[in-house]
């Protein structure tokens, strides 16, 4: 679905991605995990566009993306879900998600109802500006924000960064349907093991700037962990 | 009172002027009770985010707060902290300190400390200058500008570094520190403060496992010297690090008590928890 | 001299900023080379540089000072004021009244209390503000008083309110059309639009004079490097550093225990105290103080100065401003009528391709080249980045 | 030099360059004219054009880098008061020579300076005079842009006024900041002080860019020059020909010149200027005569004093006389002010004044107002036996600067 | 207001008389006609007496030509001519009998001058002939200018005509011009009581002159009492429409600082961009206006209508053009927009100089929008800021609906919040930048076309507005719509209440020293926003 050969990335001098390779099957979820700073969110902003990249090729089902604009990404089928959530917020929960809609591709207006079930706490807030809802709240809407997309790959950076235990578990259990149901790709990056091991079959494990392991989920294991998730 | 009178009580000698005093107040913990917060409410625009929410923590305790996305835990602890001013109630620190009528410096200068939900670090400072302007010292104007690091001191910063991990990049911008060591930072901060009262919200978001275990080891040995109160959702840490535990619903407190209580607590599980997996 | 300078030197060891002492060096050199070259060479020589010469490079230096006034906030503090071409001119004014003082009974119609403005409009006595202005010292004081306690109110008002932003900027563009418009009137006793000048001497000194116009140039880089060294010196204290964290993050500062508000309140009254000394030395230099001088589009001329420099760096707003007077005095007398054109595609080009000014253009060049080993070493081909997409911390 | 340089120095941008330009342009035909002739002294005439871009500390530059940098021999120059007064230290520690060519408020001469620009007494009182005797106005408004121009200026009409037996509650003052455009209240308060039964009219001193809107708010509230005449006297071709003069249809203004006044003189230089500007649409106005006048006499007086040097050139200028564009002759004072004729024209439709008034022979400036009481007693007279610009007929004395 | 309908009156009588052939000029009439082409100005005036009351064909057409400073006579022939200018072009014709004369050059005519002592008695003439005039508004307005001059025959012409006058109007207007005279010149304190009476109800200011004469000077007491009652009453009324007035112009001038400020209360306000250049954007929307009146020289009456959309268009287009060019390089450094645009505005304004010269361009106001509605005699309406006062509305009402009803007001809001975020939402940032960024411009160009009508238009037009309107955006609270209008017209009858107490100066300084207190209230402006989001 998503392959990426020799990239490298640089914040003004500083090289921090360092010619990176990582290949995600469709319809697969995927966890790339790693210790702070290794450079994952980077990876994924690289991905949408958000970073420019030096050198290497990012590839979307075989099409060039690299060389796509960032406000291409989208509308090829990837939804994101940054870390920090960034969220509208000064728009209403409903702008928020409405801001996804024209390029849906089935010319949607309204805001598709599945989202609402999903997390019925943004039907309440539906009036309230993004930026005055809760920490949790506001990843919900992320997310929310996200699907509206209807993408083909869900990127998602910590989702469960600040999520209550129940709503964690709801959020685990739509990633699952999504994946499994509706058959959409997921990348997901995420520091707790056990949801990881939940939700995701395949791990990529980052170290410095480059992909060091990736194997499928079950064979994580421990020597892997201490060498690149302990601290 | 006349004038030779007022003239006379200016000039004793043994009376400093209300200007001149030492206002570095002393907490006064008579009763073992460190933050009293009684009947907060607060809405925004009838929203009601505080619901008669009263909140006791003692001297020394280590305190948990969990509770749904948008119970009200970040807002309670805008209010202890002076940024968000509520509807009615009282906060007290100690018996004596009116905690609503002082503003976020001085109650900063309390020694309340508090790390955000959302890491807010200094971007354009290096990890060393935040923690620097952290020190707990004189924060008003003319000693800021005389002030210099004294070894003591140095030795603290570093000392910090080392807690928190960030020793290499002690001359980085913060601006350009990830996620996770924005959130060490942050730690940093708070702890070159050197606070009575240390309100963390969410300190292992965005950790792996390993680090949050480092942060609860770092918290349970502060809590005793120190009171500290923690907001977290990942229930490993909480577990870990617990000993009361207290559950915000809805703005007010809905279950207060052990972890094991909490965790059987049918309401808790219903609005938070989740069934057991 | 040397002496002197190396003990400058010494008093001005800046750690971790190469740009000031070089700086200071250099333009004290310049300064006493120009003063020389005006006084000692005859009028014929190649190296004779003329009074018109050394009063241009006494306004530029004035400016420069006006310039480092505002860096001083801006950069460090993040606070833009548009008004303090507003300070600027109150130090002008306090200077301007102390020079109309000691015209005495020189002026047209000889009357040895009041200037001339108020006897053609028949003001029969001296206005109470304009009591004791003949003192040097009483005006000195007022130069520094009078835009530090505007500044301090301003301040004091809008910090503990916590007017922050562009609401603070168009607040300080308010007081400053709100002052020009003030100072239009004649009733104020201010000389209304004509405003103060047809100056004859400062200390008894003749201000015709090349000794004298010689000597405030002279002072006034003294002044200019001294200022400088002293703001950069701040910078570097601890005071400095919650300048710069209130400028990123006004409420984690407060949060820690800083009262910001005052901070902000003490770093604008000293920044308004060094713009009232560039006025009150720019108009013996330039024999004219005017209500003009409040003009908004001044300050924000002055903005402007300071961001083609490089924000943030004390010396680079000080070259900024020299730059682009210096600039306009050559386009206006090159091209009278398209100099605008040229000084509005300066400003257009500065800002397209030295974001952080001209002291930015040195950084931008040392990142260019460590990326570019990075990639060499590394052997991969350099895809250019298809767009920029860096938030700066501006 | 092999040539003798002429300063220009007017403003090309900022605020006034609406009214400068035209007159760095009238220097430049001029010169250009001159340079057809063959020169001056054998020398042709080369102009220094700089900008001191509407910044009054920059007239003083300016006039330094003239004096010194090129060395210029005269200069033509400046149009505010405030712009005048920054320039002149500079003229007068460099003993530079400087035309002067705007009406303004008097009070002021300088051994380093001509004014060929009316005096108050050119201009303001015979307006009045002609308001009061032929259209028997008995109410008055001054209405004036909040400086030094209209502040004197009123003072004196003031002061003219209640000598004439005008009352105190018949006398209407107003002043408006710089490029006042919002003129509702001014003019409907004019309109009520008009309707009071008694002859009413506007003496106005309103500068350049407020004139636009306040004549089209006059002309929107419906007073009609019939009802309220306005004499304007800062309104000028020029000006109008950025307006829409239909509704001003009769209102006046006070000039020593009007391109309307027909002469063989005044077509000549007409069609001069249109030529010059390529432009058949331009106008005339009169501080363009003013200039005209100013640099006939240099001229003169250069060729009379054979050098261009400024003290000789200063004593030569005294009593030149040059051809006005409206005829007569115009005389150069001992107080470096000029004796012109006082014109006062109604506006027409085409944007042109019609004369319907005019003294009977030339008035001479008036440095001193008589009308001011710190200057009624002061003379200017810069001819050898008292060669001072503020002499005091009382005391004898000259008081300020001595030259 | 009266002279204007006057005037008005006059131009559609101009048009009658040059159609409808007037008999022509009796022996008597001749040698008066003659002498009126040899005299000068003021010496025309007795000419013009004895012409009218002369026996002989109608003046009407005479007069109103010559008060329309059309007459011109033919130089050899003396004969009188009537000028016709229709923009560009001038036609002649016989003024009796309205033969056209093509073939008369414009150095074979010569001017009848008029000044004012002339046309002051012109119009008087004109509106004694027109007391029997077949409009009833034209014999109101007729009486109405001649309340300021009651002579002895003037009274008597209005005697005779209130006899056959069948409209109620008109005869109130000709009891009250009966009564101003009959309180001067009745001998019996009743009869001047009665005509008091006649008077009190009138808001006329001669009344209130005649009224404020008698209060002081009748001999009798009662008369004295009855005016004094007549004036308090008049005086009463003036209160409230002098009230009426200065809401109306506080209105006005607010509706300006709404059009100077809503085009950056997008550019500024919603895309936060510091646009310095936003003075020239209304400064190009006015020389638009300049450039269609000076091409379409015969459609002044239309002229504004093409303006509208096409300084849209040219302002939009510049700013859009601006915005690919500089702000684009600009994202996520909005303070350097400030040092941008202030160079773009340099140039433009530099530019403006160098295409249309430094001087003010003359931009006609349309017919329509000339002269003022007269509710009565104390409160009149201007009409050109009537039609900005509603053309501000309309614009702002459409700018709101743009807003609110297409995805490019939520687009823009995204895009200024986050960017980046906006990016990976599918957002085609560039587009909405450059389209967000056209359309404030263009609004501003809008604002320029209806500024042309009130105040100069020339190359320090923007600057004449840049500083109001920030200050109106920022009073309003930066990016809130509703809050730029409310400190709009705020400001505007903040202003125009205090000027009349301390004068304009003082009034404006108030303002600012208003403004900075105010902000101290209330930091974030008028409408801030609140709660967390907004930190
Ligand atoms: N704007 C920036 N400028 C310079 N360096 C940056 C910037 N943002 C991130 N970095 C650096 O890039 C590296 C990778 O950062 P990134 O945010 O991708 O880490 P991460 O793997 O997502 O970590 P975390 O788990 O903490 O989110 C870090 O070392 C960080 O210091
Ligand atoms: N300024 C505001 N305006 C409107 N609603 C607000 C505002 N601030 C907070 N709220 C609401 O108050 C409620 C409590 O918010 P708070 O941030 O305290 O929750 P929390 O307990 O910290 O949740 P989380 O665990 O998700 O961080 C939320 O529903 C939020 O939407
Ligand atoms: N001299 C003038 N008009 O300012
Ligand atoms: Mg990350
Ligand atoms: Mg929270």
């Amino acid at each position: 679905m998503i392959s990426i050969n020799n990239v490298n990335q640089f914040y003004g001098g500083t090289q921090i991605l360092w010619d990176l390779n990582l290949d995600i099957k469709p319809g697969s979820c995927t966890c790339i995990m790693g210790r702070n700073g290794v450079g994952k969110t980077t990876l994924l902003k690289c991905i949408m566009g958000l970073l420019p990249v030096s050198s290497g090729e990012i590839l979307l089902e075989g099409e060039p993306l690299q060389k796509k604009k960032a406000e291409y990404r989208a509308p090829a089928g990837i939804g994101y879900v940054p870390q920090g959530r960034d969220i509208f917020p000064l728009l209403t929960v409903e702008e928020n998600l409405k801001i996804g809609l024209p390029i849906r591709k089935d010319g949607a207006k309204e805001i598709p109802e599945k989202i609402f079930e999903l997390f019925p706490v943004l039907k309440e807030m539906l009036q309230r500006r993004g930026g005055d809802l809760s920490g949790g709240q506001q990843q919900q809407l992320a997310i929310g924000r996200a699907l509206v997309l209807e993408p083909k790959v869900l990127i998602l950076d910590e989702p469960n960064e600040g999520i209550q235990p129940n709503i964690v578990k709801q959020i685990g259990d739509v990633i699952l349907k999504l994946n499994k149901e509706e058959g959409l790709t997921v990348i997901l990056i995420e520091q707790k093991l056990g949801f990881a091991r939940r939700v995701s079959e395949e791990f990529r494990l980052m170290e410095r700037g480059r992909v060091v392991a990736s194997d499928r989920m079950d064979n994580l294991s421990e020597e892997l962990i201490r060498q690149y998730l302990a601290v | 009172m006349s004038l030779l009178d007022t003239t006379r009580e200016v000039m004793r000698r043994d009376q400093v002027w209300p200007f001149l005093q030492d206002h570095s107040q002393e907490v006064d913990i008579s009763h073992q009770v460190l933050l009293y917060v009684e009947g907060l409410n607060l809405s925004f625009d009838g929203f009601k985010a505080l619901n008669d929410l009263n909140l006791y923590i003692n001297d020394g305790e280590l305190r948990c707060l969990i509770g749904a996305n948008g119970a009200g835990k970040t807002t309670l602890m805008d209010v202890i902290t002076g940024k968000t001013k509520c509807d009615s109630g009282t906060v007290y620190f100690g018996q004596s300190l009116n905690l609503l009528e002082k503003d976020e410096a001085e109650i900063a200068q309390l020694g309340i400390g508090r790390k955000f939900q959302k890491p807010t670090v200094f971007e354009a400072h290096t990890v060393m200058d935040n923690l620097e302007l952290s020190l707990k010292s004189n924060k008003s104007v003319m000693p800021t500008l005389l002030a210099t690091l004294n070894s003591a001191e140095y030795d603290q910063i570093d000392h910090v570094l080392e807690t928190i991990g960030l020793k290499g990049e002690r001359m980085m911008l913060a601006g350009s520190l990830s996620h996770g060591q924005k959130q060490w930072l942050e730690i940093g901060m708070l702890l070159m403060a050197n606070p009575r009262l240390l309100l963390v919200d969410e300190p292992v978001a965005g950790m792996t496992v390993q680090e949050g275990e480092r942060t609860a080891e770092l918290l349970t040995s502060l809590a005793g010297e120190r009171t500290v109160v923690v907001v977290e959702h990942d229930m490993e840490f909480v577990r870990s690090i617990a000993r009361t535990v207290t559950v915000l619903h809805q703005g007010s407190v809905l279950a207060e008590g052990t972890m094991d209580e909490i965790q059987n607590n049918q309401d808790v599980i219903e609005v938070y928890l989740g069934e057991a997996p | 001299m040397s002496s002197l300078l190396s003990s400058f030197m010494r008093f001005s060891r800046i750690n971790g900023d190469s740009r000031v002492a070089p700086f200071v060096v250099v333009l004290l050199v310049v300064t006493a080379l120009a003063s020389f070259c005006n006084l000692l060479m005859p009028a014929d020589s190649v190296f004779y540089v003329s009074t018109y010469t050394i009063t241009l490079l006494g306004k530029y230096l004035c400016y420069a000072m006006l310039a480092l006034a505002v860096d001083v906030i801006w950069g460090y503090c993040g606070i833009l004021s548009l008004g303090h071409g507003a300070f600027f001119a109150l130090g002008g004014y306090a200077m301007g009244m102390y020079l109309m003082r000691q015209i005495g009974d020189r002026g047209v119609y000889g009357n040895p209390e009041l200037p001339d403005f108020m006897v053609f409009l028949n003001w029969s006595e001296l206005p109470w503000f304009w009591q004791g202005m003949d003192q040097f010292w009483v005006a000195m004081l007022m130069v520094l008083m009078v835009p530090g306690l505007l500044a301090y109110l301003f301040g004091w008002l809008a910090f503990r309110s916590r007017v922050t932003g562009v609401y603070l900027s168009i607040m300080t563009q308010a007081l400053t059309y709100a002052l020009l418009l003030s100072f239009f009137r004649n009733e104020m006793g201010f000389g209304g639009n004509n405003g103060l000048t047809d100056f004859k001497d400062i200390l008894g000194f003749d201000l015709q004079s090349d000794n004298t116009r010689v000597s405030l140039f002279i002072i006034t880089a003294l002044l200019l490097c001294g200022l400088l060294v002293l703001s950069k010196k701040i910078m570097q204290t601890r005071f400095g550093k919650v300048i710069v964290a209130i400028r990123d993050g006004e409420s984690r500062a407060r949060f820690i225990g800083y009262r910001t508000e005052n901070y902000k309140v003490w770093l604008f009254v000293y920044s308004a105290m060094i713009a009232g000394i560039a006025g009150a030395l720019y108009v013996p230099q330039v024999g004219i103080i005017n209500p003009g001088e409040f003009s908004p589009i001044n300050s924000i001329e002055i903005v402007i100065w300071v961001a083609v420099g490089g924000r943030g760096t004390l010396v680079g707003a000080i070259i900024g401003a020299i730059l682009v007077n210096y600039a306009k005095t050559k386009f206006t007398a090159i091209m009278p009528d398209g100099w605008l054109f040229a000084l509005g595609a300066m400003f257009v080009l500065v800002t397209l391709y030295l974001p952080k000014g001209l002291m930015g253009l040195v950084a931008q060049l040392k990142d260019q080249q460590l990326k570019g080993e990075a990639l060499k070493s590394n052997k991969v081909a350099d895809n250019s980045p298809n767009e920029k997409t860096e938030e700066g911390h501006a | 030099a092999d040539t003798i340089k002429v300063g220009v120095l007017h403003s090309l941008s900022g605020t006034m360059a609406i009214s400068e330009t035209t007159l760095k342009d009238t220097v430049l035909m001029m010169v250009e004219e001159q340079n057809k002739k063959g020169g001056l002294l054998g020398k042709k005439l080369e102009a220094v054009v700089v900008d001191p871009a509407s910044n009054w500390p920059l007239f003083a530059e300016k006039t330094r880098e003239l004096l010194t940098k090129d060395q210029v021999d005269v200069i033509f120059g400046c149009w505010t008061s405030v712009s005048r007064k920054s320039a002149l230290p500079v003229l007068e520690e460099l003993n530079g020579l400087m035309f002067y060519p705007v009406q303004y408020e008097g009070e002021e001469s300088s051994k380093n300076v001509f004014y060929t620009g009316a005096a108050p007494n050119q201009q303001a009182i015979p307006a009045v005079d002609y308001l009061m005797n032929d259209l028997g106005v008995k109410r008055w408004v001054l209405a004036g842009t909040d400086y030094v121009y209209p502040r004197t200026t009123n003072k004196i009409l003031e002061a003219y006024l209640k000598a004439k037996g005008v009352a105190e509650e018949d006398i209407m003052i107003n002043y408006t900041p710089f490029g006042h455009s919002d003129w509702q209240s001014i003019v409907s308060d004019i309109k009520s002080f008009g309707a009071e039964g008694k002859k009413t009219a506007v003496v106005s001193t309103i500068n350049g860019d407020a004139n636009v809107p306040f004549y089209k708010e006059l002309g929107n509230q419906g007073i009609s020059a019939e009802d309220i005449p306005v004499v304007a006297f800062s309104v000028g071709e020029e000006e109008l020909s950025g307006l829409d003069t239909k509704p001003l249809v009769g209102h006046l203004a006070a000039w020593n010149y009007f391109q309307s006044v027909e002469s063989d003189a005044n077509s000549a230089f007409i069609s001069q200027w249109k030529a010059f500007t390529g432009n058949p649409d331009r106008v005339t106005n009169d501080p363009m005569e003013a200039t005209y006048i100013g640099f006939k006499m240099w001229t003169q007086a250069v060729e009379k004093a054979g050098t261009t040097d400024v003290d000789a050139v200063e004593q030569a200028m005294i009593g030149q006389e040059t051809e006005n564009l409206t005829g007569g002759m115009a005389y150069m004072n001992k107080n470096h002010h000029l004796s012109k004729p006082v014109l006062i024209g109604e506006i027409q439709d085409d944007g042109q004044f019609e004369v319907v008034w005019e003294t009977e022979g030339v008035v001479p400036g008036d440095a001193w107002s008589d009308f001011l009481p710190g200057s009624k007693d002061l003379i200017a007279d810069w001819t050898a036996s008292i060669s001072c610009g503020n002499y005091n007929t009382v005391t004898k004395t000259c008081s300020g600067q001595n030259y | 207001m009266r002279y204007i309908n006057a005037i008005c009156a006059c131009l559609l009588g101009l048009l009658i008389s040059t159609s409808v052939l007037a008999e022509p000029p009796s022996e008597a009439q001749q040698p008066l006609l003659l002498e009126l082409t040899e005299v000068k100005l003021n010496k025309a005036l007795p000419v013009l007496q004895q012409l009218e009351t002369t026996e002989g064909a109608d003046m009407l057409a005479l007069f109103k030509t010559m008060l329309n400073g059309d007459l011109y006579y033919e130089k050899e022939s003396k004969r009188l001519i009537a000028a016709l200018k229709e923009q560009s072009v001038t036609r002649y014709t016989d003024l009796f009998s309205g033969e056209e004369l093509n073939d008369l050059s414009k150095n074979q005519v010569s001017k009848i001058k008029v000044n004012n002592k002339l046309r002051g008695y012109l119009g008087e003439a004109i509106a004694r002939m027109q007391l029997n005039h077949p409009d009833s508004v034209v014999r109101k307005d007729a009486v109405r200018s001649l309340f300021s001059d009651l002579g002895a025959n003037t009274i008597e012409l209005i005697r005779t005509a209130r006899l056959k006058e069948q409209s109620r109007s008109v005869q109130d207007v000709m009891d009250v011009a009966l009564a101003l005279y009959r309180t001067e010149h009745a001998a019996e304190a009743t009869d001047r009581l009665q005509a008091v009476k006649v008077l009190e109800g009138s808001l006329e200011p001669e009344v209130r002159n005649q009224l404020t004469k008698l209060a002081e000077n009748d001999p009798s007491r009662s008369v004295r009492k009855a005016a004094q009652t007549g004036l308090d009453k008049i005086d009463q009324k003036a209160e409230m429409y002098g009230f009426i007035n200065q809401l109306f112009f506080g209105l006005s001038l607010g509706s300006v600082l709404l059009l100077a400020a809503i085009g950056l209360a997008i550019t500024f306000g919603v895309m936060g961009v510091i646009n310095m250049a936003h003075g020239e954007m209304i400064m190009l929307g006015a020389y638009t206006t300049y450039v269609v009146q000076l091409m379409l020289p015969n459609m002044i009456e239309y002229s504004l209508w093409i303006a509208v959309p096409l300084a849209f268009m040219v302002s939009g287009l510049a700013g859009i053009l601006i915005e690919r060019l500089v702000i684009r390089h600009l994202h996520g450094r909005p303070l350097e927009t400030l040092l941008a645009t202030f160079g773009i505005s340099l140039i433009l304004q530099q530019m403006v100089r160098t295409v249309f010269s430094p001087l003010n361009r003359q931009v006609a106001t349309p017919d329509w929008m000339s002269g003022s509605i007269e509710i009565n005699p104390l409160l009149s309406l201007t009409l050109n800021r009537l039609y900005i006062v509603a053309f501000a509305l309309l614009v702002f009402m459409i700018l709101l609906i743009v807003l609110k009803k297409t995805s490019l007001g939520l687009n823009v809001r995204a895009v200024s919040q986050n960017r980046d975020m906006a990016k990976a939402m599918g957002i085609r940032t560039d587009r909405v930048d450059a389209l967000t960024f056209g359309l404030g411009s263009g609004i501003a160009g809008i604002a320029g076309v209806a500024l042309s009508q009130l105040t100069n238009v020339g190359p320090n037009l923007g600057q004449a507005y840049i500083i109001d309107s920030f200050m109106v955006v920022v009073f309003g609270g930066v990016g809130n719509l509703w809050g730029t209008l409310v400190a709009a017209f705020t400001l505007g009858v903040a202003n125009k209440f205090i000027e009349p107490v301390t004068g304009a100066v003082l009034a404006s300084i108030l303002v600012l020293v208003f403004i900075i207190l105010f902000i101290q209230k209330r930091p974030k402006g008028l409408f801030p926003q609140k709660g967390r989001a907004a930190e």
